[in-house]
């Protein structure tokens, strides 16, 4: 069975097969042997070949959150075949044109929408300015351009990953 | 101003969080029964799952539930609590709300409103500390005014240059300054920052000395005029003026730099007729000379690693001496004993430039064993609240000396496990590994100018993970077709099918 | 015989549980690499997912794995461990272990296999103790023969007598006996019970000192044959001989009293050259008189009181010691600094005449906060074997007084929640609240004599458990009609129906 | 709805309705006020009308294990009906008819079986021992009467509640 995985630019396309006592994982170059804790919880042990790791899995929401030696990785889990499909679907839609969007990198509350539709905006100017945590940040656009759309409104509590702004 | 005074039995804790939970251990093992306060985003914290009783605030943000001190007084009443223990943050270093505390007869564990008054304020506690011949970093002994010459001032101290606002801490409204250009777009923006955080727009500004080290003298003073120190913490650690570690003893202090730092902050002390638990903080250079920066007078965040160097429960001593009992140590009692350091960790990002995260926690492993404390305001099942700050636990080690402290706390890292949302954990085990940082050689611009979190994320735990994310995946794609991933044993293939159906739709 | 000495860069833990985790601690942060053993019990135990390796040993029964020493030097081989750490129980005393371990070129972490010959064994120690010139109860100073007058010898010694096991330790193989009429059946089933515990079944005689205390002092040796001792432990509350709390320093120990038996315990452990850690155990009665009762040549359980009273980590020592390193401690810088209690957190149900239980670990809330210490070998989602001791974890805590440390315990106990075996928490949380218990005015018999359960189930918190059991069962139903009681909302009627009927159709 | 509850020889017959902040339960005498910490994970906090518990509860097979005070309290948990059925069907069966099951208390190794079917016994005699946690426990039939079968075999392990002798 194939999955694709990302994390952040990091892409990881694995085939794994059972075998004695684990699993044998691949992802085109390497092989490895794994053995993985198979009682539930979200604190388990993974073996790769003999480096033993204690390992935080945990489903949230589209992604799966993993943590290893503190390091937090957060993949989007897709069986390989889907994420081409999906591949196609992005290369025919806007992301490949040229179309911008401004998502909530933390959730926060949104202070003040600096910016309106039709605007336009130089690239390190900001559009508006979330709250989270004691802490204002500037979002800020991430190239010159026009705002096709801005969907934040001043005092609504946005989630992270939540669209913005679209700037074209 | 008369102060209230007599025997707790019953102790409201304005706060959330790790104090919190904190606070009312102590409490609990005094006997004292404990009142939780929360807003709509704690309703099920753990700070509440631990009180005895619990009153609803109001919405979520601050300024609607922990910052309104007339609903905590509300259920003060309603509870028939003796006692507010106001933690840090919030409403800690408010004389307007301990005045309030006094007024309803109810006691405020912390110092008078009048020595809050006089050296919370960080320009009054430099003018304080000058008359008590304490040194000060060179600098303006008031207020910036609206439309002041400023390049008159600023040459007078000359440059680089520290913007600080008057009240609160903890980094905000602070600017470095070092062209005479920046001089006022930074006094405006700190100013403006200072006012949205604090309520109070004034700052004042002092030399910016290179390089320097912060060291903080722990005080403790009560009713009857006795005051001692417990030592000092280093908390050169920072970033953005925000702590990251702390340890005690600090590796640039020694046994005759220590009596002389904690004489000095026991003679301010008893000259604003301190009471409770304060602390001194002090900019240690490199010649070995010292300056008073300002004084906090509430509990800080760090606590732990004097309690643990010390052997002492500073909160049951904050609740005694508010009682009125006298101090219960003699300065000769109190020398370190080994070596303590807390690592702060925060729902903060160190690989995206240690930005602020919010989330729910979905799984949590806990390091315990010799000489390891945790202190947390975070469960299983629990989440991080975009609401308030970002520290979300402590991790203290004590060692027999500095480094037995060190290498324990990296073991008690790699026992943490928090899945959720991204923490400081990676970056402590980076610093704890760092030689610079081993040596104690280092200073309060060591973090942000000298040390890197780049190369840290190496390929071969990014392919195990991806490895660990895959294969549970696959084990709940195998066990179950629904979108939770519960253990409905099913068909492997029919449930594949399913769910890339439904992720179909999704996209 | 020659000993193995040399650096330690690898340690194999022949151990499982809570002392393996907690032996792995120390060597992590001493930069020692960790090899684990398993039966197929354990395979994904704590201990196991602790180390940096794991080796297989066999079947679940301790005989067919963690008693297998032969398995275990293999493992040690094949992982090129330069030594193994026995932890208590299993092979910790087993003379002949270390021998094969000597053998083969690996250092056993712990005194010679002549030392545990010349002390381990109960009867060789009366006598050299008397040798030493220290006192021991009145007793025959050797194992009953087969077919002995045992009259003669009890109306010599006087009633009543105890019969205890040569070999072992823990209370196995251990009988009280009042009446002469007794004698004969209780040696020959104590023999038995020594036979299949230890692999010896010879026994000895000896007086039974009336409500004694049950007091042992710790004492570390080097190669050198330097040897101090850390205090002593008061380890007074046992049921079967099974201790169930421990403190330090013992309420019944003055200065002077502790100096008395500290140098007893040095000197006993001088005259067998002893290396590393090691206890003597001793009755004292009430008028003060001490008696040595036997040595344990290992590690306690209880060791942990002694860490927080000394600052001190005594698995590092011991790895320390036996790589050939001197004792870095002065006798003058041991003296004990406030209190600390041990709860033992066992698998037994005290309202059920402490049975033991085995069961999963259904869920686990951990306490923390100041001066708390939680020794573990468990975790949320595992289990408690029927194959192993009932001892789960350990709980801890250092007070500044011993009464600080009892309210401390108290309160660590009622944030701690094991969910799916009754534990004896329950005991704890009552025997704290004894006021003789905190006054320190108890013995040995105590809990089985003087002490009782009854009346602690109070109906309310069955109505609570009940009602929580009820709102659950209610919401998973709601939610979800598998029987696991997972997530997948539905409609609440057609959920009930299947549900019912699933469970119509199991009973 | 209708609860029936029951542990070791307690009896709970509790009636749930929802009301604002929580639910109101009745068990015929008393009415409680509760609020219930609906998070998932097996620590939760539960308010009797004022007093605050911390409680544990998960399901364990066909019972519910909960903790309070420490205390371990384990629920056979049916709705009333079914317990009326329930009740109906072993007064049918052979409970009510002398006959008397040995079931194993704790889990365990049998390693020791004294009595073999047919054999009389009287209250109190050790039928079978088994080992669990480094200690033996003789296995006692609760009265007097003829072993009609013996489940429990030398050797094998147990687990608890596991049926190992019949007397009749």
């Amino acid at each position: 069975m194939k999955f694709a995985l990302r994390h952040g630019e990091d892409r990881f396309e694995l085939s794994v097969e059972e075998e004695a006592g684990g699993y044998r994982v691949n992802d085109g170059r390497t092989t490895w042997h794994i053995r993985f804790d198979d009682r539930r919880g979200a604190v388990r042990g993974v073996v790769v070949d003999d480096a033993r790791h204690s390992v935080g899995v945990a489903r949230k929401g589209d992604t799966w959150d993993v943590v290893l030696e503190g390091i937090n990785y957060e993949f989007l889990t897709r069986d390989a075949r889907f994420e081409k499909l999906l591949e196609l679907q992005q290369a025919r839609s806007g992301v490949a044109s040229g179309r911008a969007e401004l998502r909530a990198p933390i959730p926060g509350l949104v202070t003040a929408v600096l910016k309106s539709a039709g605007d336009e905006v130089r690239e390190g100017e900001p559009v508006l300015v979330l709250a989270a945590m004691k802490l204002e940040n500037e979002i800020r656009s991430p190239r010159d351009g026009k705002l096709a759309e801005v969907c934040a409104k001043a005092g609504a509590a946005v989630e992270k990953g939540e669209l913005l702004a679209v700037i074209e | 101003m008369k102060s209230v005074v007599g025997p707790i039995r019953k102790l409201l804790v304005a706060n959330r969080g790790e104090i919190a939970v904190r606070v009312m251990r102590s409490a609990r093992e005094l006997g004292i029964r404990t009142v939780a306060v929360y807003s709509d985003a704690d309703e099920s914290a753990p700070h509440v799952q631990f009180a005895d009783e619990a009153y609803r605030l109001g919405p979520p943000p601050a300024r609607e539930s922990y910052l309104r001190g007339d609903l905590i007084l509300q259920a003060a009443k309603r509870a028939g609590a003796d006692a507010i223990h106001p933690g840090y943050g919030f409403l800690s270093e408010n004389a307007a709300f301990a005045k309030q505390c006094g007024r309803a007869g109810v006691i405020f564990v912390g110092p008078s409103p009048a020595s809050i008054d006089a050296i919370g304020n960080k320009v009054n506690a430099r003018q304080l500390a000058r008359k008590a011949g304490v040194p000060t970093v060179p600098g303006l002994d008031r207020a910036v005014k609206d439309g002041e010459d400023l390049s008159a001032i600023a040459k007078q101290i000359g440059f680089p240059v520290l913007i600080k606002a008057a009240s609160g801490g903890g980094g905000r409204g602070m600017r470095v300054v070092r062209e005479p250009r920046d001089l006022a777009r930074n006094i405006r923006e700190a100013g403006g920052e200072a006012a949205s955080a604090f309520g109070d727009g004034s700052v004042f500004i002092e030399r910016y000395v290179e390089k320097p080290r912060h060291i903080e003298i722990q005080v403790f003073g009560d009713r009857r005029g006795n005051v001692v120190h417990l030592n000092e913490r280093e908390c050169s650690i920072q970033r953005r003026h925000q702590k990251l570690v702390e340890e005690a003893p600090s590796p640039a202090v020694d046994a005759k730099l220590r009596e002389r730092m904690g004489a000095t902050a026991v003679r301010l002390a008893k000259a604003v007729k301190y009471l409770g638990a304060g602390t001194m903080e002090f900019l240690l250079d490199r010649d070995g000379s010292f300056y008073f920066l300002e004084m906090n007078t509430r509990l800080q965040v760090e606590h732990p690693v004097t309690e643990m160097t010390t052997g002492t429960d500073l909160v049951k001593a904050q609740l005694a001496v508010a009682a009125g009992a006298p101090l219960a140590w003699r300065q000769e009692d109190l020398a370190p004993r080994g070596h303590a350091i807390e690592a702060r960790i925060t729902a903060e990002d160190p690989f995206a430039n240690f930005s602020p995260q919010a989330g729910p926690i979905l799984g949590l492993a806990v390091p315990s064993g010799p000489h390891t404390r945790w202190d947390a305001g975070i469960r299983e099942g629990g989440a991080i609240s975009m609401f308030y700050d970002s520290l979300i636990a402590k991790l203290v080690c004590w060692g027999s000396d500095r480094l037995e402290a060190i290498e324990r706390l990296r073991r008690a890292l790699a026992e943490l496990v928090i899945v959720g949302v991204p923490t400081l954990v990676p970056f402590h085990l980076h610093l704890l590994a760092d030689k610079r940082f081993r040596k104690g050689d280092y200073h309060t611009g060591f973090v942000e100018n000298e040390f890197s979190m780049s190369g840290l994320d190496r390929p071969h735990l990014a392919e195990a993970a991806a490895i660990a994310a895959a294969l549970e995946y696959r084990r709940r794609r195998q066990e179950t077709p629904d979108a939770n991933g519960s253990a409905t044993p099913g068909t492997g293939s029919s449930a594949w099918k399913q769910c890339a159906l439904r992720e179909g739709l999704r996209s």
